[in-house]
């Protein structure tokens, strides 16, 4: 299951689609909008992707899981617009018989989806400016 | 040709639009492209060369001839998660 | 948070117990009731602890987590008593800044109480018969 | 002395029972408590070099001197989760 929304992400909802009597494992991880990063004060963030494509890379994100580890059934789910401190951007779920290929399944799929898919955050801090967040591009350090 | 060209992100915000349309040569590739981009849109100029190009949603090098028929992208790297 | 219960486990509220502003990421596992291990069928399992000192350890685990990464919060909870196949026997949650943390003290967690816990499970074989899960004692298979 | 010692899981259906009281001499421990326990529970002899034993919740090995003071218990390898 693959899903771009604007509206607050029911991770439950999504951990109950990975659910299965064939898996004795489910791991979910959720991304949420941290207060402090090196000391600055973030008050929300906006997300922007470019549609179509995130679409696309996200299935390849569960497709490339799915050929490295035996799995049960894979789902991620990504907010777009505006999120406050404390709110969920994205939510990785995946279940598998066994324990250690959730685990690794899980946090390969959230470290691809960081590194390939076509979305963006905007920084709103604390004193009030803004800022696109691009790792390695002029003037953006890396956020990680 | 006429190319259009969809921004995303710090790319859009510079360049004040999501939808750029480039005169092109035929044949045109990515790199190339970017030097038509940087000239069209002198804000894009300084971030041109870190710009993330897709052609038909896959990511294309530099190499990567363009086709009006393909939607092309340029967007700066990405930070979602 | 550490709870040892006889109801139906409730994730979402686990989960949402380890929020906070100052987490970036939140890791959950659960344990579910796998149908099939090694080609038998397994109809139910029946759940058994140490009330005291499976509390006890569940707080070391907790601990020994948080003392070994920079953790915001933990809850582990497991389930007994008698779990038909596909429902939920173990949750343990974690949030921390950064993702790495989370995935790698959940991960840490669920291996330490396997491992040290008392809490034991008896088999319900679709063939009727019953057996309890003693790894390493005569007769009894390691189940992972 | 009068011992209680708990019993869980395989240990308590071979037993019988879930709480065994047995008679053991003053500073007895752990080691000589499974061979007393063998002793006085014929259906635990088998299993009783792989019995875990805690005191006061917490594992212990054969050195540790049990007192009726502190609760004991013994139990096959756990496999919780």
């Amino acid at each position: 299951m693959i899903q771009l929304t604007q509206d607050e992400i029911d991770y439950t909802r999504l951990t109950e689609s990975v659910r299965s009597p064939s898996a004795g494992a489910v791991v979910l991880f959720l991304g949420t909008v941290r207060e402090m990063t090196d000391g600055r004060e973030t008050v929300a963030l906006d997300y922007d992707a470019y549609h179509e494509m995130a679409l696309a890379k996200l299935a390849e994100v569960e497709a490339d899981a799915s050929d490295k580890w035996p799995l049960v059934a894979t789902a991620i789910v990504h907010r777009l617009g505006h999120l406050e401190v404390g709110e969920i951007s994205v939510a990785v779920a995946v279940s598998s018989a066994h324990r250690n290929e959730a685990f690794e399944a899980g946090r390969h799929m959230i470290e691809r989806l960081k590194q390939c898919v076509p979305i963006w955050k905007k920084e709103n801090w604390g004193d009030g400016s803004t800022e696109w967040v691009h790792p390695g591009l002029d003037g953006n350090k890396i956020r990680t | 040709m006429k190319l259009a060209v969809r921004l995303f992100a710090k790319a859009k915000e510079l360049a004040g639009t999501e939808l750029v349309h480039l005169d092109v040569p035929n044949c045109t590739n990515v790199g190339e492209l970017r030097g038509v981009l940087s000239a069209s849109y002198p804000a894009l100029a300084a971030i041109a060369p870190n710009l993330l190009v897709a052609v038909g949603s896959q990511y294309a090098d530099d190499t990567m001839v363009v086709d009006p028929s393909v939607e092309v992208a340029c967007f700066p790297p990405v930070s979602g998660g």
